[in-house]
């Protein structure tokens, strides 16, 4: 190394984590992580996006105890309801006399399991697909991308609307929808990504050792595509959420009286004008939330995606 | 040398990153006539980021200090942003090492000489094209029509090469910091290129920074040579006197390398001692 | 090498290569619309909506009911449904829409128009201040206006479009009188003119009745300023990433070499190369403008394709969803080879 | 702002599906429709009982009440400059029922049908016409039966001049207009907006040059633009929207019953819906009065029989209110002592999304657990017509200004196997009303009104008492406008809301 | 060991087709080390990649072991001959450790003892076992360039092919790894193919080499023909004088630079 050493002399655990000659697997694997952390942590902005990722998973985990009111029962329709925010109720009440603050509290439950359930089903559909095409390229590919280009062409919403219609309305089977029509632009990430991994020389090593194309693609192709699939992800959050929205708005999505937090925005868009809390406190909320996905995974982007972290 | 074209004294270059402070260039000291002046050393010994400094363009995290930094008589430190946008290019170029990322793959190399010829001097779109076409013929480019419009992806890694070599030059500037300019390049190709360069400096008596790894290349190339190690210079001598080196790092260097002429083996191989580096 | 293929490629090579990517690109036009109409054909046939309904209403007499039906074809078996709408679909037939009982493509070019209108006005309110606000975030990286723009993203994000739309009209509109409300023209210019392309500034222009456009433009300028807001948070984003890529580049070191002014590395130099990729971003900016405007739409009372298709499929008009698919379909193909043939124009290397 | 000869309203109209009177069905269509064509008889919208020719000149019944003689008006002329002769109507009629598009029953349960109505219906005479029953109903059930807009007289000659293969003009006419009344219709573009005419040739021209409906989904976006006055009236506002412009010292809210109740429908197929007591206690389990002075303010005040205000022979008793109590204790007995679950299909717009909320929790203090399965309208009221709901949350709007509209679906039921022909909403809810049809089918042939009100009072209360319908609220209709706006007339069904009268100051 | 007889590679069609090697022949005998050098694009690793699969035989034959390669190659063939790529910092799969990369064939063909080949290989590159859970930014190009020399010898291949192993390396570097290979081919009784631009390396390493020029032999010769200085083709020539340094009135080359 030319010039200082380019850390403060490390000491006791982080000695171990930073050790140059790491002695397992482990602690090779933790060192990596605590350096990915450590120039995380160094992003203020991506620690406060953090920060909020974990709230919303508190709050979604404390929910019993954190609201004050039922989310679901409200209270006397003809005093309180459409309340604006006081003491009693932090965020005012809804059209049928619900605490808007409680029905955010519990409403974090769906938005994570939304967000969630989305990830985890249109991040490996479009991994797989993604680096299949790109890496066997050839007839395989063009097939892939015909139907990847097919379900990108088709109106979001069309496909979506139908899909849920199809299986009957729901929050799991507008997930499902979401998760339909979020895929391809995931498998466009991972075959552009694909394309550079494949023709590089350590997956010509890995040829040479004789590795199968399965093989290949799991074990070499995929972990380096999927940090720039999460990073996009992340950034997608917020749209998943406003999508889950737009179809609860559509009747499609969360069924009331659940505390969906889209379709607490959609029923609040009657009394945007005179009793504005009733869409504004949920609207909050999503902005909030997405922020903090958004930051975080920016913040990931530094971390993760060496091309953008210069 | 009364008086020199460059002098530059106890220059430092300092990133600060998240990580903790690299110190790139340890307080180089040299001055420059109209001459050639070698830079050696390995990977990562800060002779790239010596050459950016003197041009004012050490990327963004970078920090530059010198006692003394100054380009006939003018103080690169303390010039204002014009002077500096007009000293570059105008007075001191740069070659860069590889012509696959140094041209802009958009522009044609004819619009790109002629940008670096209007940047500098008031001359009309034929004016400039015609001194563009000749810079090209004066590196040897065999037509040089035909290559003024072409793109750089249209052309081979020599002809790009020189094309860049034209398009820094057009100006005629008096210092030109050549940053290892020929390694991308075959051995064939690389000769063409050093003996355009060559013929420059002796022609127009254009002072000129040649910085490479390669010690056989600036041995037999240039007539001084610095030989940096971890940001430092650890040795000054003239280029003939190479194989004479008094320091183990530079004497290492020239002996690990294999050579037709004898065939040593194993090779001798360089044991650095971290005493070098203080 | 190189060099002497590029030069040997004379016209006839050019024109073999054109021809080549006519017939690839009518190809995955072909397909892609066949996939589309297949997959919409078929959600067609599983969504639990009664068609027919939708038609008789809810009072109909079983004997209408029944009448209807075979009217429309749904006692066959679905995959003769499927051949005889391929059939008529390869003629230019689309059917007609059920709810408006016109002609579908009718129907289309009277609502397809109203969006494209809007569509394009947004993506250029997004060009014109995205690419200026990317570039400024990249060249000032993590400064405040760095912080701003990704802000203004974020915004565009994550806020619902409903909300910023009745927004916009409560304070531009009724607060403030700067733009007209809601829909296309003032009922009282509706007449002017005669629609031709039915995009209502073009026809407006077109005949000089100079009135009617600044109507137009008018009503026009809130909803395309609120989608062309959702545009440019996309497309400031994007720009920013792709000119802190270029910055990066070796070749932007030359250019500061040369002695060039900074202004001139950035806006000749970098964003020169970045808009290659930009060029792709904003075409799918844009489709997904064309689509996504419904809510927009509706909030605007703009006649236009985003609400037609909605409206369509909630009342199983499947004619109308098939036609209108087909047509957002299409133009995501279009707009993918337009944006092919830009980046082949704006980047010598792959010409 | 809006020009002084014009009227703009903002209204919800991509219900329009035709201009045909012979098949419109919808609400808006509808009012457009009485708004431009013109009946053989009408009924004064502010008192429903008086029964007037408008066409007609006069009427007679034949002695037994099954020939039905119409004299027409004359001098009266359409639109197109045409005359109006007895030809037009009764071509008007038998048009309707040949065509037999969904309206047509309105006329065909008086046995008229595509092979006979040629006989049935018969011009008698340049300006007179006959038309025969099959048996001797109560002549104001036909003579409402004729106010309908499926009876509306069409311009022969213009129809038959855009006559395509025998389709009596019907393609035309779905988009195109040959009436004689105040306005006449310019244009319509779908989903985007309706432009009326004053009708030169009408008997007493309209005040207003011009009526442009437009089409505006969202109904903040009306209630801003009337607020703004760039829009005369706003069709669509919400309850609390309503209260809001209300206080608008530029708005005035004109409002009226409507022939629409609101009700849930039970489907027998299900257990324990099946079992009277629980019927029962789910009507104990509406707070019908919150409901009606909260979420549907304005749009609905408490009714619980199945025949609206207005109609002859309505009850408008509420025996029912919210009585947790006795809900549990029905329930109980019915051996459902913790309750059980139920889903109910319900349309996804706001009101009735409110109004099932809020049914939800009181069901649940009863341990009634509600689920509520939204989905769109076309898509719940397949679901229904398939009898595959447990609950179905809908509203039903009279067809005709006669009881029989609703006592035919409410309280009648011929077959109530899977694949019956008639579908009422008995059928729906697989309900079989046992001895109420026959009573029902008795009381369209009472002649006598008095006794006849009294059957159908006899009917309301069983259906009350047992029926699977749970009859919640009238429907009341809205209409916000600028105070300058003056003569709007808000009759009692969707085809006698009226702009004739209106002027602008 | 290794014979290649008119071996031809084509890349593309039409408009994009490359002749990447014409007609090559050249014959290697076990435990031998063979050169081929040339100029930027004239078709060497093409060769090295034909022959371990990576690239098509257009035309030609190669046999290895006096067995003619079968495409797909064989699982055996994998164990037969192994390659080693130019650039160190690419041929590393930059998310595995060390101890990963080396266990990856291991497991492909179903080895035991993972544990104890890993520690050996890595000894025998000479590297500690210190470095075996590392990922490749820990370590420096040299250390890589070991690692991807003890990844292709961990299967005990007999024929080594090694594709500009040290162009990307400091001098010093360079000689530690001409050192190590030189030292390998003795011990482990290797046979080697070697491509390089550097006359000098080649020299060093080999005994015989080919010289290419735009996908085609130019000229068969030894390494101590070279020393000496004879070459009987103007191209070789010009690629001897060229490795001697810059000389200020030097001729013109013989052979223009390709443009
Ligand atoms: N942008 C940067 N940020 C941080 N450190 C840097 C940056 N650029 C260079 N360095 C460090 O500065 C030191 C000197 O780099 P420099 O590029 O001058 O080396 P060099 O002698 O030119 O090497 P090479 O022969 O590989 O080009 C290196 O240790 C390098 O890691
Ligand atoms: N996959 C490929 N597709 C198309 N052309 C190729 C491919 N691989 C190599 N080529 C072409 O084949 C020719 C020979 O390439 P090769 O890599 O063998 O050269 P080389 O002698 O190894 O050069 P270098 O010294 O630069 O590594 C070149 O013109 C190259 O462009
Ligand atoms: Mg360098
Ligand atoms: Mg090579």
């Amino acid at each position: 190394m030319a010039g200082a050493p380019p850390f403060p002399q490390p000491s006791g655990l982080q000695a171990w984590l930073l050790s140059a000659e790491p002695n397992s697997r482990w602690q090779a694997r933790l060192g990596r992580g605590y350096l990915g952390w450590r120039s995380f942590t160094k992003n203020p902005l991506a620690v406060l996006g953090l920060a909020i990722v974990i709230l919303l998973v508190l709050v979604a985990a404390f929910a019993d105890f954190i609201a004050p009111y039922s989310p679901i029962v409200g209270g006397d329709l003809r005093t309180e309801r459409l309340l604006p925010p006081s003491e009693t109720y932090w965020l005012g009440t809804d059209d049928q006399a619900r605490d808007i603050f409680s029905r955010i509290i519990y409403g974090s439950r769906i938005t994570l399991f939304v967000v969630i359930l989305v990830s985890i089903i249109a991040t490996p559909v479009g991994l797989l697909v993604g680096t299949v095409s790109g890496y066997l390229g050839g007839w395989v590919d063009t097939v892939l991308m015909r139907i990847t280009d097919i379900f990108l062409a088709f109106p979001r919403l069309v496909l979506a609307l139908a899909f849920v219609a199809a299986l009957g309305p729901g929050i799991e089977n507008a997930v499902i929808a979401i998760a339909i029509t979020s895929w391809p632009p995931y498998a466009r990430i991972a075959r552009a990504e694909t394309l550079m991994i494949r023709n590089s020389d350590f997956i010509a090593a890995v040829k040479l050792q004789g590795a199968s194309t399965p093989r290949i693609i799991m074990g070499h192709v995929v972990p380096l595509c999927v940090s720039s699939l999460i990073v996009r992800v992340t950034l997608d959050m917020a749209g998943i959420i406003l999508t889950a929205a737009g179809l609860g708005f559509l009747g499609l999505g969360a069924q009331p009286p659940m505390p969906e937090w889209g379709a607490m925005v959609a029923t609040g868009r009657n009394y945007l004008i005179d009793q504005w809390w009733v869409a504004a406190m949920p609207g909050i909320a999503i902005f909030v939330v997405s922020l903090g996905f958004n930051l975080l995974g920016d913040g990931l982007r530094d971390v993760l995606d060496p091309k953008a972290a210069k | 040398m009364t008086k020199p074209l460059l002098d530059v004294e106890d220059l430092r270059v300092r990133f600060h990153l998240r990580t903790g402070t690299v110190e790139a260039v340890r307080g180089v000291s040299f001055q420059l006539g109209r001459e050639r002046l070698g830079i050696v050393g390995e990977s990562g010994s800060g002779k790239s980021q010596t050459g950016r400094a003197i041009l004012g363009l050490t990327p963004p995290p970078g920090e530059v200090t010198a006692k003394r930094l100054a380009f006939d008589g003018i103080d690169l430190q303390k010039a204002s942003k014009r002077t500096l946008r007009d000293l570059r290019g105008g007075r001191i170029s740069m070659v860069m090492q590889d012509p696959k990322y140094s041209l802009n793959p958009v522009m044609t190399i004819g619009e790109q000489i002629i940008e670096a010829y209007q940047a500098h001097r008031k001359a009309s779109k034929a004016e400039a094209r015609d001194r563009a076409l000749a810079m090209l013929e004066a590196v040897k480019m065999r037509d040089p029509t035909r290559v003024f419009s072409l793109y750089p992806h249209e052309v081979s890694g020599g002809m790009g090469q020189r094309a860049m070599i034209a398009m820094m030059l057009v100006t005629d500037p008096d210092l030109l910091i050549a940053d290892e300019p020929t390694s991308a390049l075959d051995v064939t190709v690389s000769m063409e290129v050093l003996r355009i360069l060559d013929e420059l400096v002796t022609e127009r008596g254009m002072g000129l920074i040649f910085i490479s790894h390669d010690l056989k290349l600036v041995s037999s190339f240039c007539d001084r040579v610095l030989v940096m190690y971890a940001g430092r210079v650890v040795e000054e001598l003239e280029a003939k006197n190479l194989r004479d080196a008094q320091h183990p790092y530079t004497q290492g260097l020239m002996r690990c390398l294999p050579t037709l002429a004898d065939d040593v083996r194993p090779l001798p191989t360089l044991n650095r001692d971290p005493a070098w580096a203080l | 090498m190189t060099s002497s293929t590029a030069i040997g490629s004379g016209g006839h090579d050019a024109l073999r290569f054109y021809l080549t990517k006519t017939v690839q690109f009518i190809a995955v036009l072909a397909t892609t619309l066949f996939g589309l109409v297949a997959v919409t054909f078929f959600i067609g046939r599983v969504v639990p909506i009664d068609p027919v309904i939708a038609i008789v209403g809810d009072r109909a007499s079983p004997q209408v009911y029944e009448r209807v039906r075979q009217e429309l074809g749904l006692d066959l078996p679905l995959l003769q449904q499927f051949w005889i709408y391929l059939k008529k679909a390869a003629t230019g037939d689309f059917g007609n829409s059920v709810l408006t009982t016109n002609p579908v493509m009718t129907d289309i070019a009277n609502v397809f128009p109203a969006t494209l209108e809007l569509a394009t006005l947004g993506t250029l309110i997004g060009v014109v201040f995205g690419i200026p606000l990317g570039i400024l975030a990249a060249v000032k990286r993590g400064s405040l206006i760095d912080q701003f723009v990704r802000l203004l993203g974020l915004v565009g994000y994550s806020v619902p479009i409903f909300w910023l739309g009745l927004m916009g009209l409560l304070l531009f509109y009724a607060k403030l009188d700067w733009v007209a409300g809601p829909g296309r023209l003032d009922v009282t210019y509706s007449y002017l003119y005669t629609p031709v392309t039915n995009i209502v500034l073009l026809d407006t222009a077109m005949q000089g009745q100079w009135d009617a456009f600044w109507d137009a433009l008018w009503h026009i300028i809130l909803p395309a300023s609120l989608l062309g807001y959702f545009s440019l948070a996309y497309i400031s984003r994007m720009t920013r990433s792709f000119m802190l890529n270029e910055l990066a580049q070796e070749y932007v070191i030359a250019a500061r070499v040369k002695g060039l002014s900074e202004m001139r590395v950035i806006w000749r130099h970098a964003l020169r190369n970045a808009a290659v990729p930009l060029v792709t971003v904003i075409a799918l900016s844009y489709a997904n403008l064309l689509e996504g405007s419904v809510l927009t739409e509706t909030v605007f009372a703009w006649p236009g394709l985003g609400q037609y298709i909605t409206n369509s499929l909630q009342n199983a008009d499947m004619n109308a969803v098939l036609g209108g698919t087909l047509v957002i379909g299409a133009t995501f193909v279009v707009l993918n080879l337009v944006s092919d043939l830009l980046y082949r124009l704006l980047d010598p290397r792959t010409r | 702002a809006t020009p002084p000869d014009t009227l703009v309203q903002a209204w919800q109209i991509d219900d329009i599906i035709t201009l045909d009177p012979a098949e419109v069905f919808e609400f808006t269509a509808a009012e457009l429709m009485g708004n431009t064509y013109e009946r053989l008889i009408n009924y004064d919208p502010k008192d429903v009982s008086k029964i007037y020719g408008e066409v007609a000149e006069s009427w007679t019944v034949s002695p037994d009440g099954k020939t039905f003689t119409f004299k027409i008006k004359p001098g009266k002329k359409f639109a197109s400059g045409n005359p109006l002769t007895a030809e037009d109507v009764v071509f008007s009629l038998q048009r309707a029922v040949l065509l037999d598009k969904s309206p047509a029953f309105i006329l065909g349960q008086f046995g008229l049908t595509k092979d006979n109505v040629k006989d049935k219906i018969k011009q008698t005479g340049p300006m007179e016409l006959t038309m025969e029953v099959d048996k001797a109903y109560a002549p104001t059930f036909v003579l409402y039966a004729l106010t309908s807009t499926v009876a509306s007289v069409v311009d022969k000659k213009l129809v038959m001049q855009n006559e395509k293969d025998g389709d009596l003009g019907y393609n035309w006419l779905k988009t195109h207009y040959a009436g004689s009344g105040p306005f006449s219709i310019r244009d319509w573009k779908a989903n985007e907006v309706v432009v009326l005419e004053r009708n030169p040739n009408y008997v007493k021209p309209t005040p207003l040059a011009r009526v442009i409906v437009r089409h505006i989904k969202e109904t903040a976006t009306q209630r801003i633009l009337l607020e703004k006055g760039d829009v005369d009236m706003a069709r669509n506002l919400n309850p609390e929207e309503l209260t809001a412009v209300a206080k608008n010292p530029d708005i005035e809210v004109e409002s009226g019953a409507k022939g629409g109740v609101w009700y849930l429908g039970l489907n027998q197929k299900n257990p324990n819906l099946a079992k009277p007591e629980v019927r029962k206690a789910l009507k104990y389990l509406v707070d019908y009065s919150a409901i009606a002075d909260t979420i549907m303010k304005n749009k609905g005040e408490v009714h619980q029989s199945f025949l609206p205000k207005g109609f002859l022979g309505s009850v408008s008793d509420t025996p029912y209110k919210l009585d947790v109590a006795k809900a549990k204790e029905l329930l109980a007995k019915a051996g459902l002592k913790d309750g059980f679950t139920v889903t109910m299909d319900t349309r996804s717009t706001a009101e009735v999304t409110g109004i099932a909320q809020a049914l939800q929790q009181t069901f649940a203090q009863a341990g009634v657990k509600l689920e509520i399965i939204p989905g769109d309208g076309k898509q719940t009221l397949t679901k229904y017509r398939a009898r595959q709901h447990d609950i179905y949350i809908g509203r039903w709007g009279a067809d005709y200004q006669d009881p029989n509209t609703n006592a035919d679906t409410f309280a009648a039921n011929e077959d109530n196997s899977d694949d019956a022909k008639a579908k009422p909403l008995a059928w729906r809810n697989a309900w079989d009303p046992g001895p109420l049809t026959a009573k029902t089918r008795a009381a369209v042939l009472e002649r006598d009104s008095e006794k006849r009100a009294q059957m159908y009072k006899e009917l309301q209360q069983s259906v009350l008492d047992d029926g699977p319908f749970v009859v919640f609220l009238q429907e009341i209709e809205n209409v916000a406008m600028r105070k300058n706006v003056d003569g709007f007339i808000l009759g009692p069904s969707f085809d006698t809301n009226s702009y004739a009268q209106v002027t602008k100051k | 060991m290794l014979d290649i007889q008119n071996l031809k590679v084509v890349f593309g069609t039409g408009r994009l087709r490359v002749e990447a090697v014409k007609n090559v022949s050249f014959h290697v005998e076990q435990g031998a080390a063979y050169g081929l050098v040339g100029e930027s694009g004239s078709g060497k690793s093409t060769v090295l990649r034909a022959i371990c699969g990576l690239a098509p035989i257009t035309g030609g034959r190669v046999t290895v072991n006096g067995e003619a390669v079968t495409s797909p190659r064989s699982k055996a063939f994998y164990r037969t001959v192994q390659m080693v790529f130019q650039d160190p910092y690419a041929s590393l799969h930059p998310r595995h450790t060390v101890d990963s990369t080396l266990s990856e064939p291991l497991a492909i063909h179903g080895e035991k003892d993972a544990e104890s080949r890993i520690l050996q290989a890595l000894r025998e590159v000479g590297l500690g076992p210190s470095f075996r859970f590392r990922y490749p930014h820990q370590l420096s190009g040299g250390q890589r360039q070991r690692i991807a020399i003890a990844r292709a010898l961990i299967l005990r291949p007999k024929v080594l092919l090694l594709d500009e192993p040290t162009s990307a390396l400091d001098a010093s570097v360079q000689a530690e790894i001409l050192n190590l290979l030189d030292d390998l081919r003795r011990r482990l009784g290797l046979t080697y193919i070697l491509v390089s631009h550097d006359l000098a390396v080649v020299a060093h390493l080999c005994e015989r080499l080919l010289v290419m020029q735009h996908g085609e032999a130019v000229e068969e010769t030894t390494a101590a023909a070279l020393r000496s200085g004879a070459a009987s083709n103007e191209y070789t020539q010009s690629l001897i004088q060229a490795s001697q340094g810059f000389t200020r009135a030097a001729p013109q080359p013989a052979q223009a630079p390709a443009a």
